[in-house]
């Protein structure tokens, strides 16, 4: 039974429910950063899992989808950045906004663009490319993993790495910490701190776009309705977890997706499945409670060590 | 006559609802050093603000060596090689000094890569050149405001600038660091050729430092003069617009009771290092004990200790006989203890609030202003506040206007006024006249005396010795989280006090020593 | 408001089709979706659909604005169980058909109850055939086969009751396993689900999810493995990969129910039942164009079975 | 001053509705709808008739409890976004009481299954609350898990333990007669919940507004330093606007199972606490605005069911519509400053030209 529950899928299934999860949230904390909460993720995802299927099925590219989902990303990013920057609306309501927009735009267009209601799938729609990393061919654990995943998938650990070089090592990154952190600071030095909360909220969209895509185009290739279903939000939990650090919000992620992974395996040896799924949700908490406790613990620690 | 560096030519900004500017015409001449004084809220900083670009003007023209030029953003203004040290530290908290210097003309490896080991070797090089000392891999958060003052001087020199406007940049310094700082200031001019454009509410810095002085006035430029010609009296008269006489303050003896008796504290600050390392001291009924001390040497964590703010780990504090130690804000307020914070944005009051509401805090659940300390009664509440609003004399359209809506000056009027209005027997009273003008400072002293002469116990923490001087009757000193001196009042002199301060010397005067003048 | 005056032949009827859902499922609502418009091509009604998008707080609204607008009003969601009850004896001129559940004893409400559990059976019996068939491409050795319902509800629980009994008639030693997504709309989430199946073993999988089985369809072509649709015929959808589907046929009771009605052939406040018998639930092979994963003799061995079924000679257990 | 403001406020939030609405109307008519036939069918259908009407109040009584939830919250600087969790559990526990205990008389029954309700509500509310101010655990981050998770535990529960013999449906039986809250108007759903909505939310605003514990709970939310600082205790304060935030959603959850359902149902919120946190952020907390902007959801909800069915216009517009509408009332105090500042800058040159001429 344990050999059902734990072996290399649930490794697998890690990796693919991560994705559309890392590529988010890359954007997510880029907005976090930039003093945004956004949590117009689950519909700027959606939309983007829409365009692609428009781009790809029409272009019959899968390169003109990706494109296509990014455009509508940065509209949707733009029009964030307005009503939040701009207008200095409450973050909350504009993202809550631009989940209900969404929610019927893509509705609304699936039936006038394609005819049909609830969900969308054909043959002219054309997938995103999977990706054979040859040298790990010959490895025989390390292949099944990591080998053979869809494009986005590696996109999305090179977005980690690049992100995370981005907001560390490079002065637009530093200036995007400060734009969050102290506005005022950066304006003073030069810098337009409005320049750079468009720019993340932009981006954000872009990122958006990336899962958008991943998830209809790579990870499936349909679109339905509502498909984003909830990853916007559970994309904000692991900006919120790992600290809107790059690493450590990659971490959460698969730590949603493991947990997602073990959730449905645990079922098949029938523990009733509410109580599975409820696995990544208690899970996230208690180890949030076990983070907190021991960075408490280390304080009373680092305290008693020095007197 | 020297050169016109740059010209200002009749200003204007209008805020909504509020004419900050008033048709302002002002020179600057290369290579001086020009001081602007006026009362809080008489258009100083919005002034400067417009001339570095973080505010257009509603209309008037700036001239740059005598062409018009337009500044649109901060980023004209370090072209034009303007540069602003701002009243309020424009530092990331969470970043390095180093990035912070470089913040906006970081250097780079590449096109896209920021080399930091350059940015540290820029920030030595030029802590070394201006004789300004800071760790450039320290992160500004862990640093004293005089170290943050000395980052964003050299962040502005960084940006190559000539011309470097300094916004009350001495409000938070002690003595020494101001010496310090006015040693760099004519050294910029002197020496490198730089031109000082500084607002302060001190007005012997004015006579000490400046060549020229400008005053505004409720928007207005009333005047400006060569520094040689004026005096403080001059001054300070057409600052507000009346005579301004620094009177002595009238002292009563009262009769004098331990109420507040401090033992052994010990406590660490927010980065769970030793502030306190064993204080004690006692505090009487009807005498100011004025606490001096060089920024970061554990006032602030020993005022927090004493209001409840912080966990002391040893140590007690009795207060009217009563043990106090470790105990919460609101029971150490029942034992009658008031206080002025030394931050007022961060602790003093909250600038979402009303007036009424924040000038209620502590009263709020209080007969008459609450029913059974449940149901709040608005009248009884706003006619108090509004009491309190004329008496205290703080200025502000209405008490129904947001906290943030007020200049500093009458936030800190504010806070006094709700402190000072509770019948306490002991006031904690830290920084009170910060970037206060000297109308405000001048009343809030008179208070502070008052409230003495009615036989309440003050523990006075102040950065500024002048004040320390005026109003203490009993001066303790502190370095690094221990009492170096304990004095009476005319014990001892502001140069000597110096010494119990940097640790130099511990340990009781004996005998008195004529103090200087006061 | 309107006048409610149907003509003898029917034509001018109003339908009302009220939906729990709504429409796009590919499956269950749509097919009632197909009911109405058979009747309004071949009978001449008019219809309007009243979806509640799976919002609670629009059934009550939706079904009283149905019966002011309509002569006969379909509802179709277990859902409804409550509010029909609550809002058919307030319009007694209107005939209410209520898809999906019991409900004896109100006159102008006739309620259609699926045997879902007899149609899952016969898939269950198709699975448990073709999971040791290895001459078809993907199929194993090993007998397991596998389900993916939507979320754990009454009805779900009864597809998979029937499901498991039907396998293990075939052969007791099927495993038959489950995994309930937790989401109708979810593809991503049934693709895994499924993806966890299959690669446990299992050949084929039968998914009664909405919108949350597509996922099981890309994952059936993705791993070279097969699964069985639900509620409509949704073997067009791949037909190299999807083998058959379990039908409940919602439509066509919807239809009959309203040539009835018209035809004054109902007796009133009865639960008519669609099992096998009614031929309300069946196996569908799609079209012949589609190949055929289905041997005559499974198919044979099907027919075998539904006669027992309906003789009684084979009993369904029913989910609580 | 203060009634100045609340009048230019209530204006320009009309002025944002109304445009909105005309964008709406461009969109209706690039669809070859036609937007008058729309919006009379959206007012017709929200306020056309008493049943109409009832509806929409019937809409606004979970909308109000929710959005009270938040206000009080989200005021004292904790947000609680675990709404639709403590709802369900609160749903839960009322109707658990509704069919345990049959034989008590409503008089008695239904207090005690609202007790339930706020009981479950307010401790599921007090969890995150003590992670947050003990161990300084993002409450967000918490109630968002905590809702997910409150919904399967009540799913289980409905679906095994507590499931109903008949009607295969996911929920618990029929709560007993006395606890049923009856109707008020024919076929509308509309109960007598709606009069203890009422008082509540006059308890509510006089919590809020009126009270020094309402006093308390803003100047935490606003700076807790400063609370701090002024007696107040913060942690306290906190877990008492939590708890109380938690036990109104667990009673908007009782109200479904007394007035509307009469049982419990696996799914018997489509959201109402996401709806209810809106309209408080859209209000920005204020209690007597989360009542009227509940009152105009509920009749945009009610509404534009009628106007799809009554014109065809698919609902999605109408979410898009909505969307719009959320946008422009959103940007309304954004829009406003932007215009204000155009036309002061506008009016200062026009008087610094004339000085100078
Ligand atoms: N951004 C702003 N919006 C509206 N009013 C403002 C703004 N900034 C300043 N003011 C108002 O403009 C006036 C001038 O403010 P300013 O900051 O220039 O005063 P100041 O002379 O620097 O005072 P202080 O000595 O207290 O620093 C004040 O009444 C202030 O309230
Ligand atoms: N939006 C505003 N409306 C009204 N008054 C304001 C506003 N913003 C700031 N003020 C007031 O204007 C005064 C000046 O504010 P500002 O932020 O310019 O600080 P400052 O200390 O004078 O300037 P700086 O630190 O940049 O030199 C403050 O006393 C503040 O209370
Ligand atoms: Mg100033
Ligand atoms: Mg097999």
């Amino acid at each position: 039974m344990l050999k059902e529950i734990i072996n290399l899928t649930l490794l697998q299934h890690t990796i693919r429910t991560a994705t559309p999860l890392i590529l988010a949230a890359l954007g997510g904390l880029l907005t976090q950063h930039a003093g945004i909460l956004n949590i117009g993720m689950e519909g700027m995802i959606l939309m983007g899992a829409f365009f692609a299927i428009v781009g790809s099925y029409f272009f019959s590219s899968s390169l003109a989808g990706v494109l296509m989902a990014v455009g509508v990303g940065i509209l949707v990013g733009l029009l964030f950045a307005y009503f939040v920057i701009d207008l200095k609306s409450d973050e909350f309501i504009i993202g809550i906004a631009i989940n209900i927009l969404a929610g019927g735009l893509t509705v609304f267009l699936l039936r006038s663009i394609f005819g049909v209601k609830g969900a969308f799938s054909s043959p002219d729609i054309v997938p995103l490319p999977r990706f054979r990393l040859g040298f790990l061919e010959g490895i025989p654990l390390l292949d099944t993993i990591f080998n053979n995943h869809t494009v986005f998938v590696y996109v999305s650990w090179i977005l980690v790495a690049l992100v995370y070089v981005y907001l560390y090592k490079t002065p637009y990154g530093i200036w995007l910490r400060a734009s969050g952190e102290f506005p005022e600071a950066l304006e003073t030095a030069g810098v337009s701190p409005r320049k750079m909360k468009y720019i993340s909220s932009i981006a954000c969209g872009v990122f958006c776009g990336f899962a958008g895509a991943h998830l209809s185009l790579g990870y499936l290739t349909l679109f339905t309705e509502n498909m984003s279903a909830q990853r916007g939000f559970i994309a904000m939990a692991a900006i919120i977890f790992g600290g809107a650090h790059p690493i450590r919000t990659l971490i959460a992620a698969f730590m949603f997706g493991f947990f997602d992974a073990l959730g449905i395996r645990l079922q098949v040896v029938g523990i009733p499945s509410q109580f599975t799924q409820m696995i990544p949700y208690l899970g996230t908490i208690v180890v949030l409670f076990v983070v907190a406790k021991s960075y408490i613990r280390k304080i009373k620690k680092n305290v008693e060590g020095e007197s | 006559m020297a050169e016109k560096l740059i010209e200002l030519k009749e200003i204007t900004k209008q805020f909504p609802g509020v004419l900050a500017n008033d048709r302002v015409s002002l020179d600057i001449e290369k290579g001086e050093i020009h001081a602007i004084i006026g009362e809080n809220g008489a258009g100083k900083s919005t002034l400067m603000k417009i001339l570095y670009g973080l505010y257009q003007p509603t209309s008037g023209e700036i001239y740059f060596k005598g062409k018009p030029v337009s500044i649109k953003t901060p980023l004209d203004a370090i072209k034009l090689g303007i540069g602003m040290v701002h009243q309020h530290f424009m530092l990331v908290p969470s970043f390095t000094v180093a990035e912070n210097i470089v913040l906006g003309v970081e250097p780079r490896k590449n096109r896209f890569m920021m080399d930091y080991r350059k940015a540290v070797s820029i920030t030595e090089e030029l802590s070394k050149t201006y004789g300004l000392k800071v760790d450039p891999n320290a992160k500004v958060e862990s640093l004293s405001v005089g170290i943050q003052q000395r980052i964003e001087i050299l962040k502005v020199l960084n940006k190559g600038a000539d011309i470097i406007i300094l916004d009350e940049p001495t409000a938070v310094l002690t003595p020494q660091e101001t010496e310090e700082l006015f040693k760099v200031i004519r050294k910029l001019v002197e020496e490198l050729g730089k031109t000082v454009i500084i607002i302060t509410h001190k007005l012997q810095e004015v006579l000490a430092l400046s060549d020229r002085v400008s005053v505004m006035r409720q928007g207005r430029l009333v005047g400006t003069l060569k520094t040689k010609d004026a005096t403080e009296q001059i001054l300070a008269e057409m600052m507000v617009g009346r005579e301004v006489l620094f009177e002595e303050l009238n002292r009563i003896e009262v009769p004098r009771e331990e109420v507040l008796t401090v033992k052994g504290i010990k406590a660490r600050d927010n980065r769970g290092l030793m502030a306190l390392k064993g204080v004690s001291f006692s505090l009487y009924s009807g005498e100011i004990l004025g606490i001096a001390g060089v920024e970061g040497n554990g006032q602030s964590e020993l005022v927090e200790v004493l209001t409840g703010l912080r966990q002391a780990e040893e140590g007690s504090v009795m207060i009217k006989g009563v043990e106090a130690t470790n105990k919460e804000p609101m029971e150490i307020r029942n034992l009658g203890v008031s206080h002025i914070p030394e931050d007022r944005l961060a602790t003093g009051l909250s600038k979402k609030a009303t007036i009424t509401e924040n000038m209620i805090l502590g009263y709020h659940n209080r007969e008459p202003y609450a029913t059974k300390g449940i149901h709040m009664n608005k009248k009884p509440i706003r006619e108090r506040v509004s009491r309190l609003i004329k008496e205290f004399d703080v200025r502000t359209p209405s008490q129904d206007v947001t906290a943030d809506k007020l200049s500093g000056g009458n936030m800190q009027k504010m806070v006094i006024a709700r402190e000072f209005s509770f019948d306490s027997s002991i006031l904690i009273v830290a920084q009170p006249t910060r970037g206060v003008d000297i109308g405000a400072i001048e009343f809030i002293h008179k208070e502070i005396i008052k409230k003495r002469n009615e036989g309440a116990a003050i523990l006075l923490v102040s950065a500024d010795l002048d004040e320390i001087f005026r109003l203490s009757d009993r001066i303790i000193t502190i370095y690094e989280g221990e009492i170096t001196g304990e004095f009476k009042r005319r014990e001892i002199s502001k140069k000597e006090i110096g010494l119990y301060m940097t640790g130099k010397r511990k340990g009781m005067r004996q005998g008195g020593v004529q103090d200087e003048e006061i | 408001s309107n006048e409610k005056t149907p003509s003898e032949d029917g034509k001018g009827t109003k339908v009302g089709l009220v939906l729990a859902g709504g429409l796009g499922d590919r499956s269950f609502y749509d097919s009632a979706n197909e009911g109405v418009e058979k009747a309004k091509e071949e009978l001449g009604i008019e219809f309007k659909v009243y979806e509640c998008r799976n919002d609670p707080s629009l059934y009550s609204d939706q079904l009283v604005q149905a019966s002011e607008y309509a002569d006969i009003v379909a509802v179709v969601g277990f859902e409804f169980f409550d509010i029909v009850q609550e809002i058919a004896p307030e319009f007694p001129d209107v005939y209410y058909i209520y898809v999906d559940n019991a409900i004896e004893g109100i006159d102008n409400l006739i309620t259609i109850s699926y045997i879902e559990n007899e149609g899952s059976f016969l898939a269950g019996a198709l699975a448990a055939m073709l999971t040791t068939e290895t001459s078809i491409e993907g199929i194993n050795e090993e007998k397991i086969i596998g389900m993916v319902g939507g979320v754990d509800l009454p009805v779900i629980r009864n597809f998979y009751v029937g499901y498991e009994a039907g396998a293990k008639y075939i052969d007791p030693e099927v495993d038959v396993r489950v995994i309930y997504a937790g989401d109708f709309e979810d593809p991503a989430k049934g693709k895994e689900a499924a993806t966890a199946l299959y690669s446990g073993g299992a050949d084929i999988i039968f998914h009664a999810a909405g919108k949350t089985g597509e996922g099981v369809f890309e994952a059936a072509e993705e791993l070279g493995k097969y699964a069985i649709g639900v509620d409509s015929d949704q073997r067009y959808i791949n037909p190299d990969h999807i083998v058959a589907s379990m039908i409940k046929r919602v439509g066509q009771s919807i239809y009959e129910t309203i040539i009835k009605i018209q035809n004054n052939e109902i007796e009133k406040g009865k639960v008519i039942y669609y099992g096998l018998e009614q031929d309300g639930v069946g196996l569908g092979y799609g079209t012949d164009d589609m190949p055929q994963f289905a041997t005559e003799e499974m198919k044979a061995k099907i027919d075998e079975i539904k006669e027992k079924i309906i003789s009684g000679e084979i009993e369904v257990p029913t989910a609580k | 001053m203060k009634k100045f403001k609340n009048a230019e406020y209530l204006i320009s939030l009309f002025l944002s509705i109304l445009a909105s609405l005309i964008i709406g109307a461009f969109i209706m008519l690039a669809n070859g709808r036609n937007p008058v036939t729309g919006y009379v069918a959206l007012i017709n259908g929200a306020f056309g008739s008493k049943y109409n009407i009832a509806t929409t109040f019937a809409k606004t009584v979970p909308l109000v409890l929710t959005g009270l939830a938040t206000s009080i919250s989200f005021r004292s600087g904790i947000s609680n976004i675990g709404g639709e969790g403590q709802l369900y559990l609160g749903a839960f526990g009322a109707a658990l009481i509704g069919i345990t205990f049959v034989n008590l008389p409503g008089i008695v029954g239904i207090p005690l299954a609202l007790a339930a309700s706020l009981i479950a509500g307010g401790l599921y509310a007090l969890f995150p609350a003590i992670l947050k101010v003990r161990y300084n655990i993002d409450e967000v981050i918490v109630t968002i898990m905590l809702n997910t998770v409150a919904v399967l535990l009540t799913s289980y529960l409905v679906n095994y333990p507590f499931a109903s013999e008949i009607g295969k449906m996911g929920g618990t039986e029929i709560i007993a007669e006395g606890y049923q809250l009856s109707r008020l108007v024919r076929l509308s759903t509309l109960n007598t919940s709606i009069f203890y909505v009422a008082v509540i939310s006059i308890i509510m605003y006089y919590l809020l507004e009126r009270t020094s514990i309402g006093y308390e709970i803003k100047m935490v939310g606003q700076n807790s330093n400063f609370s701090r600082y002024g007696g107040i205790n913060v942690k306290r304060r906190m877990i008492f606007a939590m708890v109380v935030s938690g036990a109104l959603c667990g009673i908007a959850g009782a109200f479904e199972v007394l007035g509307v359902h009469y049982r419990f149902l696996q799914h018997i919120s489509p959201g109402y606490a996401w709806d209810g946190m809106l309209i408080a952020l859209i209000v920005k907390n204020n209690p007597i605005g989360v009542v009227l902007m509940s009152i105009f959801f509920g009749a945009l909800k009610t509404g534009s069911i009628s106007m799809e069915n009554a014109t065809g216009i698919p609902s999605e517009l109408i979410s898009v519509i909505q969307s719009i509408i959320i946008l422009f009332i959103a940007g309304e105090s954004g829009f406003k400053t932007k215009i204000k500042s155009f036309l002061a800058n506008r009016r200062a040159i026009k008087k610094a030209g004339e000085k100078n001429a």
